[in-house]
Parts: C-alpha cells; structure tokens; sequence
C-alpha cells in the first residue's frame, strides 16, 4: 500500500499532460497561426514602409504574441473542468498550488515555446532592426512565463463561467501591463542603442516573484470558484 | 468578551446592521451635502485664481478629492475582500461589493476632471505618462472586480472571488501613488502634505480638504445605503428581509 | 445505528451538524451520522434534494456552511484533504484522448497504489481486458463508467463516495458494482452510495440514509 | 457674474469639470434606490406566492 | 388562426434580441473594453512618442475593432444553439435568410455600434490627426457592417464545434485582410493628404454585396452545420 | 391501421420509406407510416434508437437520407417548412433571461398564433399564473418544460412532434401533457411523441411505433 510521493503525482501530470498535447497537436498550431495573422495585418493597415515598419516592429510582435497567449488561456483548465480531473486534482491530498504549478508549465511549454520559436519570423515580417532581436528574444523568455502565471491566475478565477472569453481579457490585460512595459522599455532602449539591463532584471524580478506567488494564488482562486 | 468586541460582533449580523445603518444614513447625506456645497463655494468663489493657471486650477477641487477617493476606496475594498476572504463574514463581502461601484465612479470623475484639466494645461487630453495610465489601470481593475462579481451566479462565492481579484490588484495602488516620485512626468507632484508645509495657499487649501472630507461622507453614505439593499437581497429568504418588505407594503 | 466496530475507536467517517447553504438557501438540513469500517450506505433522494452536494463537502470539495467532516475522528479541512476519500462523480475524471491504461496510470500517480494489484489486473477484474490501448473516446458510455470503476481497486482509499455508481450500466454492470462494493466492504473499506433507487446495493441489507428537504437522519 | 461664469477663459473647462463630478456623483448615488425599488418589489412578490401557496396547501 | 407575417416574425426577433441584449447590458461593454485595452496597449508596447503614435493611430484603432468583433462574433449564435431556439428560427417556415440578416443587425448595433461610438476616443488616446478622423469614421461605419457580415457567415459554419475560438479566426481573418486593406488605404490616403473616394466607393460596393449575398450564404451554412 | 380519416384524403403526416444514415450507418432503418388528425402514437426505443433522430427528420431540421416526408400530401423540404408542424425537442427553445410572458410573445412572432387563445390564458393552462414575469432562469426545470408546452398551445400547428415530453415533470406535469394531448387530438390535431416508457400517454390505447435498430414497423 503506497500513497504515492509528490513528486510521482507531478510526474505522472507532467506526462499525462504532455501526451494530451501530443495527441491533439493541430491545435498547439492555433496560437501560432493567430500571432502570424495579427502582425501580417499590420502592414496591411499601416502600408508597407520599411522604415515606418522597423519602428514598430518589437511593439506589435510583444502585442501579437500577449494576445495570442490571452486567447489561449481559456483552454488551461477547461478540459479538466469538464470531464471531472480537475476535481480529483483538486481532492488530491499533495499540495495543489505544485499540481498547479505543472499544468501552468505544461501550458508554457506548448503555447508560449512555439511562440517563442515563431517570434524571430514575426520580427522579420515587421522588418525588426537586428540587433533589437536578440533583446526582444531574452525579453520574451522572461516575460511569456510571466505572463502564463499571472493569466493562470485570472483564468483560476473565471473556471467554470459561461461567456468567460471577453470577462478573462477584462480581467488580465491590466495586471499584463507592467510586463508589457518592461519588455518593451528594453526593447525600445536596444532601438535607441542604450542600456536594456535594467528592464529586463525587473522582468527577472517579477517572473522570481510571480514563480513562488502565482501558483498559491492559482490554487486558491481555484478553490473560491469550485465551490 | 469585551464590549466593543460584541458590538462588532452585533454589527456583523444583517438585520442589525440594517436598522444601524439605516439611522446613521440621513446625517451622512446631510454632512456629505454641506462640505459638498461649502467647499465647492470656497473653492469657486472665495479663493483667489491660481498666479501661473488663473481660474483653470479651480479643477483641483473636484480632481483631487476625486482621485484620492479612488485609491482609498480601493484600499477599503480591498481590506474588506481580505477580511471576507479570511474570516468569511458576509458584511465584508457586502461591504467590499457595495464600494466598487462607488470607487470606479469616483476613478471615472478622476480621468475625466483630469483629462479636462489637462486640455488647457498641456495641451492633450492624455498623456501616456505613468500616474494617468495607472489610473487608467485602476479604472479596470475596478470593472473587472465588478463583472466578475456580476458574472458569478452564487451571490456569495461571487463575491468572495471578486474580493480576491481586489487583493491582486492592490499591487497597482502605490504605483498609482508614487508614479510621480519614480518617473519624472507632466503631472504634478506631490503638493498637499499631511505632515510638514503644503506648497499652497492656505485660501486655495482649506476648500480643498473640506472636499476631501465631503467625499468621505458621501462615500459612506452611498456605501450603507448600497450595502442596505445588498444585504437585503442576499437574504431575501429570511424573515427579517420579509419583515422589511411587509413594513414598506404598508408605507 | 449497528456499526460493528468498538464505539471506543472513532468512525472511518463522521458528520456532525452538517449543512450547506447556497445564496443563503438550505441545499441539505444540519445532518449527522458516523459511517464505520465494514459499512455501506445507500444514500436516497429527490432529484435536487442535495444527493451530489453532501458527497461533495463529505470529500471536502465544498466547504459545508455548518458542522465538520471528521475522518478517522479528525477534521477534514481544504488544506488538510486525505488519501482515504476516493470520489466518483457524475463527471469521471477521465481523459476521452488517452487510453485506459494512461488514464489509470495517472490516477496512480496522483492517489498512490494499493498493494497487491496492477492496473492491468483491475482492468481485468471490471472486465475490460484487451481494451488497455484503445482510445477512450472509442468506448460506450458504460464502459468508460468501468475505467473509473478500475481507478477505484487501484488507489489505497478506504471510504468510497460514489455518485449514482449505477448510472450507465447494464445489468452485468450493476452485479459488477455490487461485487466490488461487497469486497470494499470485507476488506474494512466503507461506501457511501447514491442511487435513484432502480438498481440499489442488495447483498446484506445496507443502511440507508433519507435525503429529504431538512429532516435527514441517518 | 459673467466674469464667475467666464472663469477668466476657462469656463467651458471648470464646469464641465465640475458637471462630471456632480451628475456622475449623483447617478452613483441614485442606483442604490433604483436597486431598492426592485428588491423590495421582488421581496413582496415573494411573500404573495408564498402566501398563495399556503392557502392552496390548507 | 393566424399564421403571422414574415414582417412580425422580424420584428419579434429583432425585439427579443433587443432586450436580451438588455438584460445583459454588462456584457455589451466587453467588446469596448477589450478594444480600448488593446489600443492602449500600444502606447506601452511602442513609447509614448505623439508624432509616431499618430502615424500609426487609424491602422492600429481599424486593428483594435477588427480584432474585438472577431472575439465578440463567437457570441452571434452560440447561445441560441444552446437553448434550441437556433432550432426554431431554422423550422420557422419564414424566409431563414431574412431573420438571420435581423440577428446580425441586431449584432452590429451592439458590439460595432458602441465600438463606433468609442472609435474617436481610441484614435485620441494615439494622437489621431484631426482631418483623419471623419475619414477613418466613414471607412468604419462601411467596414464593420461588412466585418459582421462576412463573420456571420463563418460563425454559421462553425456553429456547434466545441473549441470553434480559433478556427473561426482562422477562417475569418483572411475573408477581412481585403476589408481592412481598403479601410486602411483610406485612411493613409487621408493622412498624406491624398483623395480618399476610391477605397470608400469600393467598401461601399463589398458592403452592398454583402447585405443581398451573406444572409443567403449564412442560411445556407447553418443548415449545413446544424445536421 | 384504425385511422379515422377517409381513406382518399391524404393524411397529415406520411412516411415513406424513410432512413438516415449518418456517417454511412444507418440511424434508423427503412420507416413507412401514416399519422392521420385525431391520431397520438407514441414512439418506443432504446437509448439511442434514433427516436430524436426521426422527429428531426420528421420536422424538416434534418433531411432523410432516402424516403419521403409528406405532409398534408405534399412533400416537405428544407425550403418549404409548414406552419403545421410544431417541435418540441430536448432543448426548449426558450431564453433563461426573458419572462414566460416574453417568451410566448416571441414564439407567436415566429409562428402564428391560434384564434381563441392569449398567453396570459395558455401559462393559466400550464399551471404557471403568477409567474408571468420571473426570469425564466428562476423557474424550475419543470416549470421550463411547461413554458414550453404553453408555446404548444398557442402557436396554430396541427402536428406536434415531441420528443420525450414527459421528462422533468412530476406527476402533476404528466397529467397535464396526457390532458393537452387529448385536447389536441379532439381539435382534430396530431402527435408524435417519444417516451422510455416509463409514463407514457395513456387515454384510450395510443397506436405506438417500435424503432429498434433495422427492423421498425408502423
Ligand atoms: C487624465 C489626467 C489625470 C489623471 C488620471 C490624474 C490622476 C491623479 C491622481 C491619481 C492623483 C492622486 C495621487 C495621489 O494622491 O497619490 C492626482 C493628484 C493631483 N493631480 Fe492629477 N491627474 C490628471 C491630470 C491632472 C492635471 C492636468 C493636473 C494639473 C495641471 C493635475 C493636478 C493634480 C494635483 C495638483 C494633484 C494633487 C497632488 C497631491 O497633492 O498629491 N492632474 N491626479
Ligand atoms: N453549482 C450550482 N449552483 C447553484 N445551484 C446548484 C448548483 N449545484 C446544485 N445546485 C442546486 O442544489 C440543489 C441540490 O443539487 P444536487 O446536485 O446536490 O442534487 P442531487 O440530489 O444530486 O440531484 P440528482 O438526483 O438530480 O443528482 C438543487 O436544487 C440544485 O439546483
Ligand atoms: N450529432 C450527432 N453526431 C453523431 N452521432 C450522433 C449525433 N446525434 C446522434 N448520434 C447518434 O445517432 C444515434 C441515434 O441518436 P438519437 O439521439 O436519435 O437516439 P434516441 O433514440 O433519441 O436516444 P435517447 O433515448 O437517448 O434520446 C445514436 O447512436 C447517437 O450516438
Ligand atoms: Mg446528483
Ligand atoms: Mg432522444
């Protein structure tokens, strides 16, 4: 008669999440698609000035990809939710905010990583200066993670909501702004040639923060709105 | 037990807290209505135009009063929601939803009174400087306490994930306070100091605390008339609330 | 009240002055009953007279609006949630894109193993052998009903809280649940099931337990 | 009093400053009364269906 | 015994959408919202410089309502499919084209209309130019209408589908990359002080052709997809 | 075949030959009968049948794979629906967030109304005075399903179609369907009505249609 440690209860999540991914991989494509989509619009809605194009560039990728990265969330726990997982998650005697803390890394790694992967191609569409790319690179590395905790968070909240979608963005644009500052106040600074160090350690900061935080804040918000 | 421990303890109860609240309710509104008409009257008539922005300072007496209630509102929320939170008792959670509403409106005059004032003084209507975008944040931290609040069907569990978002959100208050300290922006800096000289006329000053006081009021009063009903909603099911509804069927 | 264990030893589970309220309406009256080792329950009700509620704040999912949950004679709270309970709700908890075995093995990590099993053998014993690698989604109703059936011979929980156990399942099905619940019960295990009254738990007579509007008793 | 109105140009300014604060203080202050009206209606249509359904159950 | 006119079949759907709408009048903010925080995204995302903020104003405000209305369409028919009265418009014996053109109507009215209303307060929160904003008002009140068409028609053909979010956007986005060139060219055209007729004239034209052909097609999509 | 319409007029309802396949299976197999007005015929099958796959068919919603609807003896097709065929289905078709009152109102926007009736007087007939203005979403699911059969009664069809009318009702609710369904049958109406058997329609012996896999029979 074995309980199981907490570390085999992550594992076996990990890994029963991850193969869920793989077996419907089509759908990891869909963030994607929509942060190619977004930043193709805009040289149709600005004209197609090289210039003009460059200068926007860090901007409108950080904005594509927050936005993808939003509309993705709402599938983070619905699944769960409605085939009884999460309950069983939640009955779970290890500590929920841990559990928790998988399934929000499982998300990074199959929607933000491909994000990631895509941005040096989005840059290229907008004309990104290069030297701006590989700030904007480490920005996104710390700021994608930061922005699936606080998300996470957020979508703990609403779990379960008919109609959530629009309430969700209501919810999280305002607690995404900061980073969406910081990120691009370092890229902005690379475009302008002065120092990005100081940004990015606050995104540093606050992705330390919102690593030990969020998660206890996931767990919970998802208590509150299970019951 | 101590007797101001059992008063709160009375307080905690709906039905008392109704009949409570509902005797303090008139002075309130009168107290809110005097400071609202003596300070308005100080500050447009009796003090003196400002030497550098002549009569365009006389905003300040409803931007600056305005814009402090929205953080403090906020704060007050928040405490309630943390207390709701932890203790679950049901007069914080009504406490905590009644003063949404009231701070987004008092955060809504705030930008807007701003944003007049800053059309003769900048020249724009908006700036994207950090004290106006914080508030602006805060202006949506309220609407999102408020829909979730309302798209929740439980009244209760409703309330308390709201008061859990306001917990969040507090993390934006001292960037609202302190974004003038912190970055170097077109808006003015501090000039009212609770300790120490303010940095202005006496004559300009005491309007403007009259002000700060009658918004207090008149939060309070709005407060525990909206908690009233609140409450009275919440517990349509039991008899005190029939009582109340038979009494006015009478009226 | 004929539990067969010494009164001296706490209950495997006790509920004392419970109710919940929701938007301040009574979902189930202040109800108190002890469920003791050896023991099955069968829980009874209307439609809507709080059935699934009870067995949600009994395995601590909800929080009851007045009285405790005691298991072994000790709280049951949100932060304190216990690898005794196992819940089957009207949800199973089970993946539609994985297969049995998968779905199984994850239920393992989370609850822990009981000794003497694989889930190899419990698919075996709720008859779905030769089904480890199929999809989920490409079983019938009923047979997703015996996945979970399965998780609940694998992980080590004493007290079974089953929601309508018999739901979806042919006659065959409903022997099946019952052979299960009688070995839980040799065992030392307890159960507290509920059931529209069709298919109820016959071996022995179980106790029953009356959900109606405030005048529970146990 | 002109010149109270004109506030040395920047009349159009002040008061409509000050008529944001006011209306805006004013609905805030109102909703909860609206909110009154139709709680208390629905608390009385409570107590009649109740009612009605007492005498039908004696 | 009356069998009822088509005309009064129109108006009780218009009437009943009307105060659905009503009742929820919360939720007809969201789409607001959600644009008002993507434009002011923006700012943060690029630096607060007025003069490139204004060079990139009615492209990015045409960006910000393309994109709410393409998360608010969701909405366009969900709800009635959930009660089953999508059912009992399609068994009505009315023309099912026409009642579909009032639900879109009343769709615009409320999610492109408030969208309209706050459009010159995006364009001023990114320092829009004066002389642009009656022209990029004009391509707006062409181009949404003509926006919700087009999305009516593929949320018809995605009724139904669990997960439809992002496949709808997928299917809607390349139908509005044409409409947002031309609203867009307007708009440049205004800016650098050139005749803005052309790309009017021809919104104009998709738009007459869109109110005859999309109810047609969206009739026709939904039987598809509800059998 | 007891119908008691001449024989040269043509029926209300007939089907010939019909079948759906779905995904090339068939749903239900080759279906020929006829429904005549002053006629109720209960359908029986198990779960999953096809029994709410016909009425779809029957109602013009979905169209028959092979075979023939006719009503009235004219042929019914998804561009010529009739005003004679009203379908009550598992979904009621009503908004949570209207009144009964607005509900109705709307139903006879869509489809007409039937000379000698208000609403007011069809929700006094469901059972539901008093209830006029409550959001719908505060109502029980019963007193829903009895909106719904308001909505029956008011719009003019001479055919219903009604899958599982017996549902969620208590007692009380299936007296009331048997009732309305005798008074429509009296009127000279007609009905198709699903049930599993538990309460079915029972005034006079209803004519009833086996659907079971391949082989049904009128
Ligand atoms: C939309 C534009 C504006 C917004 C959102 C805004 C916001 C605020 C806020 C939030 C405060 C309170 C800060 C605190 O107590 O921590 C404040 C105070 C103040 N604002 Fe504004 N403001 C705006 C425009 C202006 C303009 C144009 C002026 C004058 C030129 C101005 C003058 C003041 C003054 C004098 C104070 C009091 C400072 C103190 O003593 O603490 N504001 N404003
Ligand atoms: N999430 C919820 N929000 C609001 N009310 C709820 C919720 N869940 C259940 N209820 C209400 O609580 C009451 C009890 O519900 P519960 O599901 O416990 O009944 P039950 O006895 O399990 O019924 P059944 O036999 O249909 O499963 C019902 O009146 C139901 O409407
Ligand atoms: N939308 C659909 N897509 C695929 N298969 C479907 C769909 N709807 C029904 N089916 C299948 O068609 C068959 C007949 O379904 P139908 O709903 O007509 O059965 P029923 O007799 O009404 O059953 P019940 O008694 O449960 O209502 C079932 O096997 C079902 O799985
Ligand atoms: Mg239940
Ligand atoms: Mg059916």
């Amino acid at each position: 008669m074995s309980y199981g440690s907490t570390t085999s209860a992550c594992r076996a999540l990990l890994q029963r999440d991850l193969s869920l991914v793989w077996r419907q991989r089509g759908d990891a494509l869909n963030p994607v698609l929509f942060a190619v989509m977004v930043v193709a619009l805009f040289p149709f809605a600005l004209g197609p000035e090289p210039t003009m194009l460059a200068r926007i560039a860090a901007g409108t990728v950080l904005v594509a990809l927050l936005l993808a990265g939003l509309l993705s969330l709402d599938a983070l726990f619905r699944s769960d939710l409605e085939d009884g997982s999460l309950e069983q998650l939640v009955l779970s005697p290890h500590p929920l905010a841990l559990l928790l803390a998988c399934k929000i890394a499982v998300h990074w790694l199959t929607t933000a990583l491909p994000l990631l992967l895509v941005a040096p191609l989005l840059g290229e569409l907008l004309y990104l200066p290069q030297p701006v790319l590989p700030v904007l690179m480490v920005a996104l590395v710390l700021s994608t993670p930061l922005l699936s905790l606080i998300g996470a968070v957020c979508v703990a909240l609403t779990v379960g909501m008919r109609r959530s979608g629009m309430l969700l963005a209501l919810l999280v644009l305002p607690l995404y702004v900061p980073v969406l500052i910081f990120a691009a106040g370092a890229c902005n600074a690379a475009q302008q040639g002065l120092p990005v160090l100081a940004p990015l350690l606050w995104l540093g900061a606050g992705l330390a923060l919102a690593l030990v935080l969020a998660p206890l804040a996931c767990a919970a918000a998802l208590r509150i709105s299970l019951s | 037990m101590n007797p101001l421990v059992l008063w709160f303890h009375k307080l905690g109860s709906p039905p008392y807290f109704y009949r409570f609240a509902g005797r303090l309710l008139p002075w309130f509104w009168g107290a809110a209505l005097a400071g609202l008409a003596i300070g308005l009257y100080g500050g447009l008539v009796l003090a003196p135009a400002d030497y550098q922005q002549s009569d365009a300072f006389r905003i300040i007496y409803v931007h600056v009063p305005s814009a402090w209630m929205s953080l403090f509102i906020y704060a007050f929320m928040a405490v309630n929601g943390f207390i709701a939170l932890v203790w679950r008792i049901k007069l914080s959670e009504t406490l905590a939803m009644a003063a949404a509403p009231i701070g987004a409106a008092f955060t809504f005059i705030c930008l807007a009174t701003g944003s007049i004032w800053g059309k003769p003084m900048w020249g724009t209507w908006w700036t994207w400087d950090a004290r106006l975008t914080s508030e602006l944040v805060l202006l949506f931290l309220y609407l999102g306490v408020l829909g979730l609040h309302q798209a929740i069907e439980d009244r209760r569990q409703a309330a308390r994930a709201a008061a859990f978002l306001a917990l969040i959100g507090i993390v934006n208050l001292p960037i609202v306070h302190f974004s003038v300290n912190w970055w170097n922006t077109l808006h003015q800096g501090d000039t009212v100091k609770l300790f120490g000289p303010s940095l202005i006329d006496s004559r300009m000053l005491w309007p403007l605390l009259v002000m700060a006081v009658a918004t207090k009021f008149l939060f309070a009063a709005s407060l525990l008339s909206r908690a009233r009903v609140d409450l009275l909603e919440l517990e349509s099911g039991k008899d005190w609330a029939r009582q109340i509804a038979l009494a006015e069927e009478r009226a | 009240m004929n539990s067969p264990i010494p009164l001296e030893a706490p209950p495997l589970l006790e509920a004392r002055g419970l109710a919940y309220l929701r938007n301040d309406e009574p979902i189930f009256g202040p109800l108190s009953f002890r469920l003791g080792a050896g023991e099955v329950v069968l829980m009874e009700g209307d439609n809507g007279s709080g059935k699934t509620t009870l067995l949600k704040v009994l395995s601590g999912l909800l929080q009851a609006s007045t009285g405790t949950v005691l298991l072994n004679g000790e709280p049951l709270t949100l932060a304190r949630l216990s690898h005794q309970v196992a819940l089957l709700g009207h949800l199973l908890g089970i993946k539609g894109e994985l297969s049995p075995l998968q779905n199984l093995r994850f239920a393992i990590g989370l609850g822990g193993l009981r000794s003497g099993i694989t889930p190899h053998q419990a698919l075996k014993s709720v008859g779905l052998e030769g089904y480890e690698d199929v999809a989920l989604r490409q079983l019938s109703a009923g047979q997703k009903k015996r996945v979970a059936l399965a998780r609940l011979l694998l992980v080590p929980a004493a007290l079974w809280l089953l929601d309508e156990p018999y739901a979806n399942l042919d006659r065959e099905g409903i022997t099946l649940v019952n052979r299960l619940l009688e070995l839980h019960a040799m065992r030392g295990g307890a159960a507290l099931i509920t059931s529209h009254g069709a298919y109820a738990y016959t071996s022995g007579t179980p106790r029953r337990l009356q959900l109606r509007g405030q005048e529970a008793a146990a | 009093m002109s010149e109270f109105v004109s506030m040395g140009g920047y009349g159009g300014y002040v008061w409509s400053a000050i008529a944001i604060f006011l209306v805006t203080l004013a609905l805030e202050a109102a909703a909860p009364l609206l909110k009154r009206r139709r709680v208390l209606r629905e608390l009385r249509g409570r107590l009649r269906r109740a009612r009605k359904s007492n005498e039908e159950n004696t």
